[in-house]
């Protein structure tokens, strides 16, 4: 078990950033947000709960080129994107680090691989700091995850007073820790700190988990309640942009003249033209069936195919959803109600 | 700059007036630099801010508006319309932090070839000086 | 620059050759054939899979192979111009350079369909995904039953495939093809009948013992296809449909084309009615 | 849309000196969309217009791009052209090339550069544009002639031949305008009265025209073909139709007063009529002058006349005429001396101007046609002509060169040597412009038979010294200074627009140059008709001219406005808005925008799926809209755009300039 | 404020009755403690669960545009009137909306309750520290318990931003008024925020909004919440022509917000719910009080926020300033 003093840190980001990209949480303008460290590698902060964007803007970005094309006077020639660098993502939380998992399942396993996140996948390394403080909006516990969990990450930092304890989860992990071996220091004591994370409770406790919700959900299909939340729901993107499990994407081409380029950007359900097809029909036409297709997927068809639940209870849509339509809320009343 | 740098100016001329103002510098031969590219427009009243913006994020380094005098508009209030919303554009663009000397209104009759030729000159010499416009401008 | 397993980026393809099916001009077929045969080679496509074609600085659509994979070069797609891709499509000139990538989603179970007699529905563009494996019955005709062809569309010069549908498929023996028409413009000459394809379905009434129904075309045609082929008591295992969704990605992760749990892209586009009836009826 | 054809005009050496044509035409060869790229000498020659069309056939093109001069030149041209050949006029677009590249760029390489991008930026436009097609709207045949001068009623007459009614709109009492107040007209020196008043005669009695003397246009809506118009009619204090023209109350009305038909010369009554061939023959109480109006009193004119038709209460009336066409023949007027300070700011009587002259050597002016001095009525013994007095004149902000005074300055010169055969006649001229039809010999009469001296030079000043005039001048061939003193100078003063021309043109919408004249559509191809479509121009109101040229100026606005009116309804551009009703929200942004108000909420029903559903959405006049697209840039969504111009061929445009 | 629900109830109870509406859109309680979520209620009993009180409320104007006809109907005809509850700031949305034609007044029955200012719960949180428990609020002074600390807070600190600049807090013209506004919010109107950057140099403008639109993920929740952007498709959806392309890229995202701007200029009623949606805390209220500020200086209107007939850029004056 080795031990990284917090004076240490920035000294640990700026021997890492000879050969990756950092990223880590700082505050602009009173917002926590996940961002590349440039020049300056003390500005990370850590009073806080949860970044506002997840760490799937580092393996699957928001706006991502997928390749460039030449086209003038009709000799076509397709070039796929330059190797992508390293990442080391510092700060992340643990059911962030819980939600990459999810993603791998998507974009890894399946008849086809997504060639862009594996290859991110493999130049990045999740550095995790365990939640000292959940609050009222994390219900990470309810999907058997803890604020101290492991999965998914490399390395987690269980912050103690002046100092964090470090595991190191995968190879990868270990690798990264013999590279920088003479900033760790070996921890003595060993007393119960990783324990408490792990079994450190949230304010909604359990009474989130789903539990064997997708069975009941299978014929769910019409039920009432999916009309009344959709009634209270604005439309926007606000909940599948900052959820760190949603995956959906629109590719569009941009074209400057005879050249251009083929981007790949995330899209929302929620959206009113995301089902629309050409001939103008819309199999999701009113925000109802949209709003279904967004917690069926979550809680239904993803376990069906993936044998999970596609949600590890970041709380960022409980928080940032201004009108109450979120997966917390689901869950709770299709529990009591089914 | 290395290679002198040559600003790509995009001027929305008013078909009634400041286009045939440009005709008249032209059938006159006044000489203004070949960094001017003309869009006609019906009136200065179709010119939508958004072109503007739009125009800055192509790739162009100022915009000009030419329209006729107020109260000699063919359509009688469209440079009005113009004057109000180009008076909001500005300043607001300025607030979004794109230099406000990139932006120029002109009043234009179909008469002033001299004025329209001298204001290109002028126009074109301010953009020369300000350089290329990086700011709210697409990347390649 | 040949191969590159990446899905997403495009190999690049030469149309060959462009004929107009429909006199009005909105359904053209693409004769098209790849610039590097290396990735010909990789792309072997079953009958009913699609491909994605994409038209640079337009985007992307998803488009049913509709020559069969016995008569591989060049491959053909049958196009109806409806979206933005597809108009662009319709704009181009022989010997311009468009990109491909694919074969996508499931096929046709042809070999399961040894022995059976097959009867295929098809309506106006519909015939296009069915066209494939028609051929590919046809030339492997030794191994199956009887073909019965009802293929039927607005109006005469909207048929689609007027060569095959009137001289080829008819000349080979044990296939009978039945054309219908909803209505025909004066003077217009006419000779086989007239009338939705789901009511001349009836008339004929192919016999369901052994036999398989394929059906494609406009949802509402499908609606009522099903509708009769019940009537003719053909089960639902018996009854092959292609869905047709809008596909963005074609590979299974862009959170488009689910119909519950199932990708059309990757579980589909060809499902049985069997499979239809128990998703939820949200397509 | 994809198969475009690119013409690109070597106009001679106009393009081609500065634009490398071949470079251009080659280069859009392979620019994705182009199907056929050529260039040609004169494309607007009939060879040119038959290579498009044969092109169009040929290769079933669908849109066309011709780079060469201003579109406001031949784009109906070539838009004829494409029509004729099968394509939509609406298909083709114009890129100017010629004044806007060649001819401002001296760097052949950068003009190329501009050219090329410039045709590029035209082809990416054609590429969206659609087919349009005119709209018929209905048209009122009936015109509208403001200006009863010369040149308003010669365009009445013939309109009224061709059996239109006229609407003959003047702001003095009496027709005629300026002509009237000549004497007699060059070369042929006859008397202008007697040329002029049969016309007015005609004018008088012509049953399909309506005079509204003492009037004035004060509003103008709509369109061409559609106006409608506001007269109002000052009051005359007199009942015109009561009235039989005994002219009792002039001769006895008590109060003199200048007469400004008299320019000055001459006095007349507070009742009167301003000379005895006016038409209509009716007086006029002018107010200010009336004893009555001033203290109440007098009234002598009310005993006199026979059939009481004195009406002091009378009100200005507003009369609105729904008019098809509107013929601006406003006329002119001279510079006021007061403008020339060194000949005196018109301080001295005897320093009088061309049409003061004029009025004392008419018949039937002040002096009944005997020149004399207008201080002590003498008769003169030597006079001084002073041309281009305010004309040709840099500092006095008018360097144009007036016209007519070189002619009407010898032909008074002439009028004086024929009365007083020894007076002195001495002309001041910078060049003496007699370019009409027999105009050089007139002016060789005069100097060869009535040995009139003409001293080439300007005139330095004018002032009076011991009761005479002192004109110190220079006379360039000699390179002399001279000294003249005279009895009577008379400066050749500036021909300006009349008064209000600036009022009338902003009331109808018609542009004015930066001297107050109207901006005709095109100096050498449309001189009669104005920017605004249905306005057309007559006489000096568009430039200084004589009175042949104003005649067939006339003649010519009046044949354009007969063969507006020879069909019975028009066709309107099509390149109007447009809405796309399954966008509208019906919010009407659009409408307060809308200078011609053609914008109207309908309720309109739509099929959405299966259900049809009524939804409020803005419908256009397409008759009352002339395309000036701002109400597209007020519309959020985009449903309102505007054919022609549309948001997406100027994005087009704007997005390849900026490539 | 507890009577205040027990009213509104009544009053939704016999509008039921008499069949005057065939919906009343007012708040209930939400997941967590303090938060108000909107309520729709199409009988009785389903309104039960609504209350009033004094914690932050979305606007329920937005809804109207669904409620009151297909998907954005338009004012076309008298259909069965929605009942909607109503404080000053809805008001002024509500009248946007009928002046902009979306819907039509008489299909509305307008239950107008006082305010005078909404508390922030986050607020409050961030001053504790932690999650209060337990907010009660006496006329000024606010008292928030959390599990370990409490502390008293004077009510301007934890004000709704909105409040702070309140343009309207009494309802101008209602069907139903439940109760008069106490006393008038006095207040001035302070483009301080406005002024402080237009202070700054032209780059660090450029700096400033670039660092703010960088973080914008382009969710168009400012969009959603804003009853000024009240199309029926809007022009972000359009793909042809694409005036916004689908990449978040910095020149898209400040010509998002450009075009965004500049639809509702003139037309804000500022009542903050984009700045409030935002998930990654964009000032927005800074764009639409520039506009706001320069209509007021420059077409001399006295208060842009209240929706006039016809709005500032749909006409003009002659004597319009003239200098750029």
């Amino acid at each position: 078990m080795d031990k990284l003093l917090r004076s240490n840190v920035s000294r640990l980001l700026k021997k890492l950033s000879e050969h990756a990209e950092i990223y880590a949480p700082t505050m602009e303008d009173g917002v926590c947000v996940l961002s590349k460290l440039v020049n300056n590698y003390d500005d990370w902060t850590l009073d806080y709960v949860r970044t506002t964007n997840s760490v799937k803007d580092i393996f699957f970005p928001q706006n991502e080129e997928i390749m460039r094309y030449k086209n003038a006077n009709n000799d076509l020639n397709i070039e796929p994107p330059k190797p992508f660098k390293e990442r080391v993502a510092f700060g992340v939380r643990p059911c962030d680090a819980a939600a990459m998992l999810l993603l791998d399942n998507v974009f890894l396993e399946g008849e086809f691989y997504d060639s862009y996140y594996k290859e991110r996948r493999e130049k990045g390394a999740l550095i995790t700091i365990a939640c000292e403080k959940p609050d009222q909006y994390c219900f990470c516990t309810s999907f058997h995850s803890s604020p101290g969990a492991t999965e998914g990450s490399d390395i987690v930092l269980y912050p103690a007073d002046d100092y964090f304890l470090v595991v190191a989860v995968t190879d990868k992990g270990k690798k990264l820790i013999k590279a920088n071996a003479e900033i760790f220091e070996n921890a003595t004591e060993k007393s119960g700190i990783v324990e408490n994370y792990k079994s450190m409770k949230t304010p909604i406790g359990n009474n989130c988990s789903p539990g064997e919700l997708n069975e009941k959900l299978k014929n769910e299909f019409d039920n009432p309640y999916w009309k009344k939340i959709a009634r209270r729901c604005l439309g926007c993107g606000n909940c599948t942009f900052v959820c760190p499990t949603c995956h959906c994407f629109a590719v569009c081409d941009v074209a400057r003249g005879c050249d251009g380029k083929r981007t790949r950007t995330w899209d929302s359900c929620k959206f009113q033209d995301f089902f629309l097809m050409a001939g103008d029909h819309n199999p999701r036409p009113t925000q109802v069936e949209r709003t279904r297709q967004r917690f069926m997927h979550k809680l239904n068809y993803f376990k069906e195919k993936y044998d999970k639940y596609q949600c590890v209870g970041c709380g960022r849509c409980v928080e940032k959803c201004p009108v109450g339509v979120h997966i917390a809320d689901v869950i709770t009343h299709m529990k009591e109600e089914l | 700059m290395s290679v002198e740098f040559k600003p790509n100016i995009i001027c929305f001329a008013c078909n009634w007036c400041s286009y045939t103002g440009a005709d008249m510098a032209g059938t006159s031969r006044m000489k203004y630099p070949a960094t001017i590219r003309i869009i006609r427009v019906p009136c200065s009243g179709r010119v939508n801010p958004t072109f503007v913006m739009k125009a800055y994020q192509k790739g162009a380094d100022g915009v000009l508006i030419a329209g006729c005098h107020p109260g000699d508009c063919h359509y009688n209030s469209g440079n009005y319309f113009a004057k109000r919303r180009f008076l909001l554009a500005t300043r607001f663009m300025t607030f979004l932090g794109i230099d406000e000397k990139r932006l120029r209104m002109e009043w234009i009759s179909a008469a002033e070839g001299v004025k329209f030729a001298r204001v290109m000159r002028e126009f074109s010499e301010t953009i020369s000086k300000l350089g290329p416009n990086l700011r709210a401008r697409e990347e390649a | 620059m040949c191969s590159s397993h990446n899905q997403l980026v495009p190999k690049v393809a030469t149309i060959k050759k462009i004929a107009e099916e429909t006199s009005s001009g909105d359904v053209k077929t693409f004769y098209v054939e790849f610039d590097c045969p290396k990735e010909r080679a990789e792309f072997n496509n079953m009958p009913g899979q699609c491909a994605m074609i994409s038209v640079l600085g337009v985007g992307e659509s998803m488009i049913s192979i509709t020559s069969s994979p016995t008569r591989p070069d060049p491959l053909e797609f049958s196009i109806k111009k409806m979206g933005k891709v597809t108009s662009a499509l319709h704009d181009f000139a022989e010997g311009q350079k468009i990109g491909i990538r694919g074969p996508y989603g499931n096929n046709f179970p042809a070999d399961e369909w040894i022995g059976k007699d097959l009867v295929f529905i098809g309506g106006g563009i519909g015939l296009a995904p069915l066209r494939s494996v028609i051929n590919y019955c046809i030339d492997k005709k030794e191994s199956y039953g009887s073909i019965t062809i009802i293929y039927g569309s607005r109006s005469p010069s909207d048929l689609c495939f007027k060569e095959e549908i009137f001289e080829n498929w008819p000349s080979v023996e044990g296939v009978k093809v039945h054309l219908a028409v909803d209505k025909i413009e004066e003077g217009e000459q006419w000779d086989k009948s007239i009338g939705f394809v789901p009511q001349y379905l009836e008339q004929i009434s192919p016999s369901p013992d052994n036999a398989i129904a394929i059906t494609c075309g406009p949802p509402i045609m499908i609606k009522y296809v099903l509708e009769s082929l019940e009537k003719l008591k053909f089960k639902d295992e018996q009854i092959i449909t292609t869905l047709e969704l809008k596909m963005q990605c074609g590979v299974g992760y862009c959170g488009r084309c689910n119909i519950g749990d199932k990708y059309v892209c990757i579980d589909g586009p060809v499902f049985s009615y069997k499979q239809i009836k128990e998703m939820p009826q949200e397509f | 849309m994809k198969k475009i054809g690119v013409f690109v005009c070597w106009c001679g050496l106009n393009i081609s000196s500065t634009v490398d044509v071949e470079k251009a035409s080659e280069e859009l060869k392979n620019y994705p969309g182009v199907f056929y790229a050529d260039d040609y000498k004169y494309l607007c020659s009939d060879p040119g217009q038959e290579l498009i069309k044969k092109t169009i056939v040929d290769n079933k093109l669908e849109g066309i791009v011709v780079a060469a001069c201003s579109p406001n030149m031949h784009e109906s041209t070539f838009r004829a052209a494409a029509e004729a050949a099968g394509l939509n006029p609406y298909r083709v677009e114009i890129t100017n090339i010629r004044e806007q590249a060649s001819w401002v760029h001296s760097n052949k390489e950068d003009a190329t550069a501009k050219a090329i991008q410039l045709i590029k930026s035209t082809v990416e436009k054609v590429k969206k544009s659609e087919d349009l097609f005119p709209q018929q709207i209905p048209l009122t045949k009936k015109v509208l002639v403001i200006g009863g001068g010369i040149s308003g009623m010669t365009v009445a007459l013939e309109v009224a031949e061709a059996g239109y009614p006229v609407i003959l709109v003047e702001k003095e009492p009496q027709i005629g305008g300026n002509m009237a107040k000549l004497s007699e007209t060059f070369p042929t020196l006859d008397c202008a009265s007697c040329i002029l008043t049969p016309k007015t005669a005609e004018v008088g009695r012509h049953s399909n025209i309506t005079l509204m003397t003492n009037s004035e246009v004060i509003e103008s809506t709509g369109y061409f073909g559609n106006f409608t118009v506001k007269v109002k009619r000052k009051p005359t204090f007199v009942d015109w139709k009561k009235c039989i023209g005994c002219m009792l109350c002039q001769e006895k009305c008590p109060k003199k007063t200048n007469s400004d038909f008299e320019h000055g010369m001459g006095k007349r009554k507070a009742i009167s009529v301003a000379f005895p061939q006016a038409i209509p023959y009716r007086p006029i109480i002018s107010e200010k002058e009336c004893i009555y109006f001033k203290t109440g009193k007098c009234k002598i004119c009310v005993k006199v006349c026979p059939v009481d038709c004195i009406e002091f209460e009378q009100e200005e009336k507003i009369i609105e005429e729904n008019i098809g066409a509107i013929v601006v023949a406003s006329g002119y007027d001279l510079l006021p001396k007061e403008e020339l300070g060194e000949y005196g700011q018109g301080k001295y009587a005897d320093v009088i101007d061309g049409m003061q002259f004029e009025r004392i050597a008419s018949a039937s002016g002040p002096t009944e046609g005997v020149i004399k001095r207008p201080s002590d009525g003498k008769i003169p013994k030597s006079i001084v002509f002073i041309q281009c007095a305010g004309s040709r004149d840099n500092q006095k902000g008018r360097p144009y060169c007036s016209k007519i005074c070189c002619m009407y300055t010898a032909k008074h010169a002439m009028l004086y040597k024929h009365q007083v055969h020894d007076g002195e006649a001495t002309i001041f001229y910078m060049d003496i412009r007699a370019g009409g039809k027999g105009y050089e010999e007139f002016v060789q009469r005069a100097i060869e038979d009535d040995h009139v001296l003409y001293l080439r030079g300007r005139v330095a000043r004018v002032y009076e010294e011991d009761g005479r005039l002192v004109v110190l001048g220079v006379d360039t061939l000699s390179g002399e200074q001279v000294r003249i003193e005279a009895d009577l100078v008379v400066l050749a003063t500036a021909v300006i627009p009349s008064i209000g021309a600036k009022a009338l043109g902003q009331t109808l919408k018609v542009g004015t140059d930066t001297y107050g004249f109207f901006n005709e559509a095109h100096p050498k191809l449309k001189p009669v008709e104005s920017m605004t479509k249905g306005v057309f121009l007559a006489g000096c109101a568009q430039a200084p001219r004589d009175i042949p040229e104003t005649v067939s100026q006339a003649t010519g606005a009046a044949a354009k406005v007969i063969t507006m009116f020879s069909k019975n309804h028009l066709v309107s551009d099509p390149q109007v808005a447009k809405v796309n009703e399954k966008i509208c929200v019906g919010c009407l942004l659009c409408k307060p925008i809308c200078p011609y108000k053609a914008i109207e909420p309908e309720i309109v029903e739509v099929r959405v799926g299966c259900r049809a559903e009524k939804r409020q959405v803005a419908t256009i006049n397409k008759g009352l809209c002339q395309g000036c697209g701002a109400c597209s840039v007020a519309c959020r969504s985009g449903a309102m755009n505007l054919s022609g111009f549309s948001n997406e061929q100027i994005l087009e445009e704007l997005k390849s300039l900026c490539l | 404020m507890m009577n205040m629900t027990e009213k509104m109830l009544e009053q939704i109870r016999d509008l039921f009755e008499k069949k005057n509406i065939k919906l009343f859109i007012g708040f209930e309680k939400g997941f967590e403690k303090f938060s108000r979520i909107p309520a729709f209620a199409e009988n009785y009993d389903e309104a039960k669960s609504m209350i009033i009180d004094e914690f932050e409320t979305p606007l329920l104007a937005k809804y109207l545009i669904r409620e009151l006809g297909e998907v954005g109907a338009g004012a076309v005809e008298k259909s069965e009137r929605v009942g909607i509850l109503t404080r000053g700031c809805d008001y002024l949305s509500i009248r946007r909306l009928v002046v902009d034609n979306i819907i039509l007044r008489e299909n509305l029955v307008i239950i107008g309750i006082p305010c005078n200012g909404l508390i922030d719960p986050k607020k409050a949180n961030k001053l504790l520290g932690e999650e209060a428990q337990e907010i009660t609020v006496d006329e000024k002074i606010v008292l928030a318990k959390g599990e370990i600390k409490s502390r008293e807070i004077n009510k301007e600190e934890i004000l709704l931003d909105r409040c702070k600049k309140c343009i309207m807090s009494k309802v101008e013209e209602s069907d139903i008024l439940l109760e008069e506004n106490m006393d008038d919010m006095e207040v001035s109107k302070d483009y301080s925020a406005v002024e402080e950057i237009e202070k700054l140099t032209t780059e660090e403008r450029y700096e400033f909004w670039r660092r703010q639109f960088d973080r914008c993920i382009r969710c168009f929740a400012c969009r959603d919440a804003c009853t000024a952007c009240n199309c029926r498709k809007c022009i972000f959806d359009i793909t042809e022509p694409e005036m916004l392309e689908k990449t978040v890229a910095t020149s898209e995202q400040f010509m998002f917000h450009f075009i965004r701007a500049f639809h509702v200029a003139g037309r804000c009623t500022a009542c903050g719910e984009c700045e409030k949606v935002c998930p990654v805390d964009i000032p927005l209220g800074l764009l639409n009080g520039k506009f706001k500020k320069d209509i007021e200086l420059l077409f001399d209107v006295d208060e842009a926020g209240i929706p006039a007939e016809i709005e500032p850029l749909g006409e003009f004056k002659l004597d319009d300033p003239v200098e750029w």
